[in-house]
Parts: structure tokens; C-alpha cells; sequence
């Protein structure tokens, strides 16, 4: 598959949209386990974002730069732990993209698992915590694994998003270990980590467009 | 819940924007970043920079503790979230004096990554030496063997109070951070929640708690706390917050504390009194001298009801520095 | 309500006696009545007296502004019932120095009579002159040509501020008093409420209103106000309190104004910065100064929420009476 | 009728029973119309006073200075409104009694005449200003011109408690001036001034008292 600009900018306008929805419940899930406004920051993120892409990136056509642009927005609107936690993963996603004109099955692989090692890397957590890495390291594992063998991303990443739905399911099961809910011991049972919800969604984003992208 | 606001999306910026208006004198917004405030007064060439910041909604912490003898800047996050690294880097560069800046900031996850990656640029991008102090005071976020994964709460205002006064008298960036991190050391916190906040985006009450509940040890932004229990008379809160406190860090008979009694937005200065009573009875029948005391809302949670209590130990040194004097909007001190 | 006190009976006895043991070096109870505090210092002979007081519930005032450069004692009364005439009599005649003493109260049909019998016993039993200057300066509480009925609310801030400097300043009793009063003729307040609060000893909520509602002109003890009507935007509120005050008392362009924006109990500080926001707005574009702002909650009613925004025109006397340093528990001015 | 001061006493102290039934309907007066306070207020003071008749006036046999120390014991532990209007009422009440060794008829009509006019002179307000005025007023007059031609005072204070009743009751129709209400205007249409009720219960309490004290 290739993916262009256009289609990539598709996809962060479609997070955009989907963080609008899923604001009050990842609010939800933050209000039992930390201080209740993840959904908030989620939305303030991305709406910077999004004036982003209808301003300087309306007519940009380099993914890398638009990648590095989306999480730096992000990251000066937000700040928060996932400011620069999801911040680092587009900049570090991006240079997969560097230098490329046509991003392909191996570019977009490259990318999302140099967007998980950015963000295990900023944040320190092990899968476990109770964090977005319970979803974002299995599905990285998965997505590498899947493609090392068929070279087929989109195939490959339909599975990444099935082992990341699974990850953010067991955050279900765990004790908080990191970030503001972890002095909530046995407390913390029983609820999804939001930031384990909010990246499952990202990347279930991402198949849905290009799979749309492929339809077309 | 009902607030007096415009806009929710747009609360912060307004609050800064009021607050460097009603404080010409004191602060002064940055021109590069309008989530960095300074202080408004020339301050001395070889000075030790003191940055404090955080999320919002703990006001009158921390845009309230930047002036004389205190912070010389601050950085501003959305409510409940650190400030991102640009305004931090301002700030640092609008106050760095050729000597560095200390950071001064709670232990938590965003907090510990915005500015730490603020401390990468300052020095990368502009050379400036950065130390950093992270507050753990609040004793029911850890146990004592997991001490630097606590959370800091109304203890940071001993801390940038020490820094504050090192810093203005002269002190070199390694012993502000010295001072700084012994405030820290021989401070502890306990709070205790009655009712929740509301964020201005959802409207919705950050936690739950039955009409004759109270929850100990909860969090500075609603976080869940160590137990729910029946409200208990005033005494009996005190008792079980110093209790807490002193098991973490024994202090002796004869040894000198500062004590803050602090309200986390709409508990009542009566109540305060009424809990601040209790403490003094504590402490001297253990013979414990209180040097200096602090009751009022210093470091708020948005509405939220319910009061903490912090107590530092006070050496020589720090005890001279919790009496320098002070001048910041929201808090003076002759 | 759930409140952190212990028994709802005695919560003025422990909030005072924790109030002396937090500021000890501030103030002091009297032995003959221990509804009264003066300051802690020695003050000067042939110094006139500031005595301020009222009912409790309005922590920090009035207690939190006995202290250098403002009042000299305060009479406590129980949650907003005037202080009875002993403890104002016990004060007077403890912070007497031979040059009689000024009264300060807010205008209530029991402060006039318990102050009132306090000032003739004064002046019979032990032979202090006694001036008194009731605070009136809530403008929702009466129309301008029953001026005397109304109500004193925020404002009486800086009516103590002015009488507290002028007596620091050495004036004489008539002069502290003319000073007291045209501060009080200068000043003018506009309230509005959100949320009730309660007392310790019923727990229920002193007025109702909707989810949506506001009411405009309440009283500082959950008297009814004015209106009731759908809560508006900050700015909108701000801007109706301002109207209602400048209407009243017409400030023109080139004139200098002291500006207070004061929380009632539950309101945060950040909605505080906000409205204090859209008042500076609205007096630069008129052309007004502001000479110096104060944003907090500076006069509450229990844990009410709602705000106030009191404005007291400066002339050259009051201006500078109102940059006079103080150094009170709740409020310290360099 | 004759009047002792054990008699004197057990009207204090059915006051103080009394305003403990009635404290949460007087507050709820009081949150219609002014602070919410009157019901706490009163309880407060009659609780003080009643400490005073178990200690200090336990063994008291004169009315004069039964009345007098009631009144400034109230005082003091109140302040308020009412403070100063009740204790002037027990206080000016008191000379009545002064030098009597008998409380009769003629005692007991002037002790009520001038405990009304106490407290009239002390609040200034006037009948129809939406005070307790309104209820102690009237019974006072009735009480003077029905005494004067029967000179039997339970006779006469059974009528004036009725005109007491009716005066209080016409609270309701009026608009406050006075204290703390005074700016309600239309909105204090409807409800009893919560003095107006007190005063009434008051009055009540002494006619109750003295009533059961002759059927004894
Ligand atoms: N060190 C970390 N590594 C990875 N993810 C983290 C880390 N700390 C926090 N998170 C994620 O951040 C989420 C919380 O985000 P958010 O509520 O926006 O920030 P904050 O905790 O500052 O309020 C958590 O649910 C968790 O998934
Ligand atoms: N000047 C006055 N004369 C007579 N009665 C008054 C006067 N002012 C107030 N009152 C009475 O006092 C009552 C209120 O008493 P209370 O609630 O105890 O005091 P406060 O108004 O100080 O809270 C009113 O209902 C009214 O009957
Ligand atoms: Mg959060
Ligand atoms: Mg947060
Ligand atoms: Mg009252
Ligand atoms: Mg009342």
C-alpha cells in the first residue's frame, strides 16, 4: 500500500474528530483512576492540532514534517504526561518518514514502532503499570512479528490493533504502577487506564483510514 | 457545579491575564509566552533564578508565590496538567542571571517530563545550568520505602519558601538545590477530602463521597486516596493526619517546625482554625516548638472541600529562611 | 455541609483559640473575655484605637486584620450575630490609650445596638470617647436615597484600612473617624451569589437556588438580594456589578480607585483573576486608575458560593492610607 | 393571682424547653427572610440562661434579679438582634418586680407593659415594620386597656397572647423594613417574621406557665 499527505492528514483529522467523541468517557475512566481530565487534554491536544492542519499544514506535503509539527503542537498545547508522551511518538515516528516520497508498507511500519520506542522511552513505563504501554508495546511487538513474515502493513497492523485491544483490556486487570493513580492499590482494579484507551484508539484510527484510504 | 467563568476553554489564559492586571507591580507576563509569568522588579545580576509552575487550579499556588524572596518565575499549565516545555524555557531564559535556574515542581509523571525536557533545552539551547527539586511531601502517596515516588501537595510552598530565601541571599545554584531538597527532605503532608471539584470542561465532580464521608490521603487534583471513612469530628482527623505524619518523620521534643494548615478551596478558614488548634496541642505536648504558622488556603484543588496539614522540621538554617521576609501577591511576609 | 469541625456549639471558642495559637506574636486574647483579640503588640501611647468586629462566619475578616497599620481589637460574635456589648466593651477598654477609639462595624440592626450599648458603657464606666462609623457600602441593599439602611459588606476592608493608617499615622479621633467615614462615603459593593452555605449547627443551606441560577445583590449572610436570574458568563456578571456601583457612585476618567474582587467562601481564586479581568477592562476604558487591587477572599460567608467586587474611589488622603503598610495574620501590605 | 419565683423560674425554663422544639422552625423562618440564624440564636441564649437558673440563680428567690441576670445572661451569649432586644425586655421587666415581695396581678401586667416598651425603645421599629413589634405591641395594649377595666391579669394576658397571635400572623403580610430583610421588598411577602414568631412563643409559654401554676 502507499499512503500520501493527504491521507495522513486524513488520519489526524479523524483522531481529531474521534477525540471529540470519546472526550467525557476518557474523562470518565481518568476521574476513577487519576484526576479526571484526560479526555480534556486529549481535546485540547487535538484541537490544536487541528488548527494546525487547516493553517501552516493546509498545503504540506511532507508527512515527516507533518508529523514532527502535529506532536510539537500538540506537546505546547497540552503539556500534562501525555504532551510529551504522545509528542515524542509522531517525532520519533517522523523519522521514518524523513527523506521518503512515497511512504510505503515498510515506511509505515517504521513508524509506528519508532512512535511506541519514542513514547516507552520518554515515559520509562514496563508493560504492567497500567499505562498506555499496555496497549502501544504489544501492538508494536505484534506489528514487527506479522511483518517481519508477510511485509503486508495493513495486514500486519490489523493484528497490532487487535493485540493493543487485548493490552488495553488487561489494564483492566492491573495494579496502577505509574502516573497519579498509583497509590490507589486494589482501587485501581477494574478500570481501563485512560492513556491505554486513548492510544488503543489512535492506532484503531489509523487502520480505519487507510483502510478507507483503500477502498476509494 | 456553577462557576463564575467565560469560556472553559479559556479559563486559564483569562485567569493569568486578570491576575498580571490586578498585579502590575509584582508580575509581568512574558511576551514569548503567555503561560510564563516573571517578577515584575529588576532582579540582581549573579542571583539564582527560582522557577516554580504546575498545572492550574491550585491558585493562589503557584502564579501567587512568584516576588521578593520567593520565585522569580513560573510556569503555567491547563488545570491539573504540567505546563508544556516552551514556557518554562521562557521563563528559565527571562530569569536565568548567569549563575542558574532551579526548577521547584511536584513529583508527578507530566510534571517530571515537561520540565525536564525544559532543563535539556535551557541548557542545550541556551547554556543555562539547571538544577531541580521535586517535591514528595504528601506521605499517603507512598510508603516510606518508596519515598521519590511520592506526590508533592502543599509542602512545596516550605520548599520554594527556602529556596526563595537562599537564593536571595546570595546563595550559589548547588546550595539553593541543597536548601531546596532539605525543605523537602524534613517536610511532610497529609490531607483529607470531603467534597469534590469540578473541572470547568466536564462539570463533573472529580470523585465520589457518600453526605458522612471523608477520604484520607486524597490527591491534590482528586486523586483517590489511602481509605474512606465516616467524617470524623475535626480532632480526630488531626490526630490521624499528625499521627501519619510523625510516624513518617519522628521530630522530637525541643526540635523547632513550621506548620501549614492548608484548605483545598472551600473549606472554611473557621474550620482551618478549628484543625489548626488540634495541631498545636499535638505538638506541644510533645514539646515540639512551633516556630512559624501558615493557616489559609495556600494550595487549592479547584472548590474542592477538605484541608492538609504539613509539618517541616526546622534546622537552624531552614528556620532562617521560613523567616525571610517576602513580598508576592498572594503572600507577604515582614 | 459536611464541615471538619467538632462540636457545632463551640466552633467560634476553637476557631478563635486556634486563630491566638496560630499568631501568637500577632495577637492575643483578652483574659476578660475571650470573644475579644488585640493586637499582641504594644502600641503606642496617645495612639486612637481601631476596634472592628461583628459576627463570625466571615473568616478572615474580621479577626485576620487586627495587626500594624490596620485594627487594634475585634469583637467576635457567634456566626452572624453581632458580638454582644461585653467583649466590645473588654476591648475597647484594652486598646484605649487616652485618645479614645473608633468603631467600625458593618450597618445591622443588632451591630448597631450591641456596639451602640458597648460605646455608651465605654464612655459611662470608664470614660473613653468613642467614635463609630457604620459601613455602608452595599449598594444591592437599599436605593441610593436610603443610603444610611444599607448593608456593610466587602467594603469594610478598606474603611479599616483607612481608619487603621490614619490612627498608625498619629490623627487624632475626630480625624481617624472623618477618614473612616468618608472612606465608607467613597466605597461602593456589588455582590452576587451562586451557591448557600450552612451553618455547623443546622446544615441547611441558607437560601436555594437552581443549577442555573444566580442571584444578584445577596446578602454577606445569605440575606436575598436583589434579582434572581440564569447565571451569565463572568464577564456579563462583572459587568452588571460595575454598572450597579458606577451608577451610584460616579467615577470619572483621570480618578484613582482602590478595586477589591473578593470570593465569598467556595469560589476559586482562579474565577477571581477572571472577573478581575473584565473590572479592569471596564475601568481603563473609562479612563479610571486603578491605584491598587486586591483579589482573594477577603470577606466570606461560610463556605457561600458567589463573589463581590467593591470599588472605593482615592483621593490624594485615601491614596495614600490605602499604600500604608499593615501587618495583620490574613493580610500583610509592604 | 400570685406569682413565686419557683413559679418565675419554671417560665424560664419551659422557654428553654420550648425554643428547643421550636429552634429549626425559627431558623427556617429566618432563611426566608434574613441569615437563618434566629432559631440557633435563641437556643444559644436560652440554653446560657438556663445554666444561670441551675447554678447561680438555683436557690434565688427574688424575680427582680432573676429577670435581671436572664436578660444580661442572654445578652451576653448572643449579641445579635435579639440579644439586645430580649435582654432589654427581661431587664426593664425587672423593675416591675423591684422591691416586691409579692408578684399579684398589678406586678405581672407591669412587668409586660414595660418589658414591650424596652424593647420598643431599644429597636425603634414601629407596627407594620415586620419585627417582633408587631406581635409584642399589640398585646401589650391589650393587656393595659383590658387590665385596667377587669384588673385580672389572666384574663387580660389570655387576650393579649390572642392579639399577640393575630399580630404575629400579620407578618405574613408584610413587607420587612427592618433587620436584616429590609431589602427584600415583594419576596418577604408570605412569611412570618421569625422575632414575631419567638416573641409569640413567649408570650404563650408565660400564659401556659402561670395557667398550669393555678390549676395546681
Ligand atoms: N510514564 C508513563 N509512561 C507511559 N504512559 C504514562 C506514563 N505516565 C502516565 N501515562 C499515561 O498517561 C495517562 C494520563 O494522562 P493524562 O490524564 O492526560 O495526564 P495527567 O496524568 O498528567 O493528568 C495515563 O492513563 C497513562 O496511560
Ligand atoms: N429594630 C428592631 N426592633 C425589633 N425587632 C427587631 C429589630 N431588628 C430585628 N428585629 C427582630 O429580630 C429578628 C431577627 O433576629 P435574629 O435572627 O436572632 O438576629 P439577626 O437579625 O441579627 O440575625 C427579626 O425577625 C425581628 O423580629
Ligand atoms: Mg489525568
Ligand atoms: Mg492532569
Ligand atoms: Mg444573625
Ligand atoms: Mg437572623
Amino acid at each position: 500500500m502507499k499512503i500520501t499527505a493527504a491521507e495522513f492528514k486524513a488520519f489526524l483529522k479523524n483522531v481529531v474528530t474521534m477525540i471529540e467523541e470519546q472526550k467525557d468517557y476518557l474523562c470518565e475512566l481518568d476521574r476513577k483512576l487519576g484526576d479526571g481530565d484526560h479526555g480534556v487534554t486529549m481535546s485540547i491536544g487535538w484541537q490544536a492540532v487541528n488548527e494546525k492542519l487547516d493553517g501552516e499544514l493546509k498545503d504540506e506535503q511532507d508527512c515527516s514534517r507533518i508529523s514532527i509539527l502535529a506532536g510539537r503542537t500538540f506537546l505546547s498545547a497540552v503539556g500534562s504526561s501525555v504532551g510529551p508522551l504522545y509528542a515524542t511518538g509522531f517525532m520519533r515516528g517522523a523519522k521514518a518518514f524523513q527523506g521518503k516520497l512515497e511512504l510505503g508498507d515498510q515506511e509505515l511500519k517504521d513508524f509506528w514502532v519508532a512512535f511506541v520506542d519514542g513514547i516507552k522511552e520518554r515515559g520509562k513505563a514496563e508493560v504492567g503499570d497500567k499505562t498506555m504501554i499496555d496497549t502501544l508495546h504489544p501492538a508494536a511487538e505484534s506489528l514487527q512479528s506479522n511483518f517481519a513474515h508477510t511485509n503486508d502493513f495493513v495486514a500486519s497492523f490489523t493484528e497490532a490493533v487487535k493485540a493493543a485491544e487485548l493490552g488495553m483490556e488487561s489494564t483492566k486487570g492491573l495494579l496502577s504502577k505509574r502516573g497519579r493513580s498509583s497509590r490507589l492499590g486494589e482501587r485501581s482494579l477494574g478500570t481501563k487506564d485512560p492513556g491505554a484507551a486513548s492510544s488503543y484508539m489512535i492506532l484503531n484510527t489509523f487502520l480505519t483510514t487507510i483502510k478507507s484510504a483503500q477502498t476509494v | 457545579m456553577k462557576k463564575l467563568i467565560n469560556d472553559p476553554m479559556r479559563v486559564v489564559e483569562e485567569m493569568i491575564e486578570g491576575y498580571a492586571k490586578a498585579y502590575p507591580k509584582h508580575v509581568r507576563q512574558l511576551a514569548e509566552n503567555d503561560r510564563a509569568l516573571i517578577t515584575a522588579k529588576e532582579t540582581r545580576d549573579g542571583k539564582v533564578g527560582v522557577l516554580i509552575g504546575g498545572g492550574s487550579g491550585h491558585e493562589p499556588a503557584f502564579i501567587g508565590y512568584v516576588g521578593d524572596g520567593m520565585a522569580d518565575g513560573v510556569a503555567v499549565g491547563n488545570i491539573f496538567s504540567s505546563p508544556p516545555p516552551d514556557p518554562i524555557l521562557e521563563a528559565t531564559k527571562a530569569i536565568d542571571k548567569g549563575k542558574g535556574v532551579i526548577y521547584i515542581y511536584g513529583n508527578y509523571a507530566g510534571d517530571v517530563m515537561n520540565f525536564g525536557m525544559a532543563a535539556e533545552l535551557a541548557d542545550l539551547e541556551s547554556d543555562i545550568r539547571v538544577g531541580s527539586v521535586l517535591v514528595t511531601d504528601d506521605v499517603a502517596s507512598a510508603p516510606k520505602e518508596e519515598k521519590q515516588k511520592r506526590r508533592g501537595i502543599a509542602g512545596e510552598f516550605f520548599v520554594t519558601k527556602a529556596a526563595g530565601a537562599a537564593a536571595d541571599k546570595g546563595y550559589n545554584l548547588a546550595d539553593v538545590v541543597r536548601v531546596a531538597q532539605k525543605a523537602n527532605d524534613y517536610t511532610r503532608t497529609m490531607g483529607v477530602g470531603l467534597t469534590p471539584c469540578s473541572l470547568p470542561q466536564t462539570g463533573k465532580p472529580s470523585f465520589e463521597l457518600a453526605d458522612n464521608e471523608m477520604e484520607i490521603g486524597l490527591g491534590h487534583h482528586g486523586e483517590p486516596g489511602l481509605e474512606k471513612g465516616d467524617l470524623l469530628p475535626a480532632d480526630q482527623v488531626v490526630e490521624r493526619l499528625m499521627h501519619d505524619i510523625l510516624i513518617d518523620m519522628p521530630v522530637v521534643s525541643g526540635e523547632k517546625v513550621a506548620v501549614l494548615v492548608n484548605g483545598l478551596g472551600s473549606t472554611t478558614n473557621m474550620e482551618l482554625y478549628i484543625m489548626f488548634r488540634r495541631v498545636e496541642q499535638i505538638l506541644s505536648d510533645k514539646g515540639i516548638i512551633i516556630h512559624r504558622s501558615y493557616v489559609g488556603s495556600y494550595s487549592t484543588s479547584l472548590e474542592m472541600g477538605g484541608a492538609s496539614v504539613t509539618i517541616t522540621k526546622l534546622d537552624e538554617e531552614l528556620a532562617e529562611f521560613i523567616d525571610h521576609p517576602a513580598d508576592c501577591p498572594m503572600y507577604v511576609q515582614i
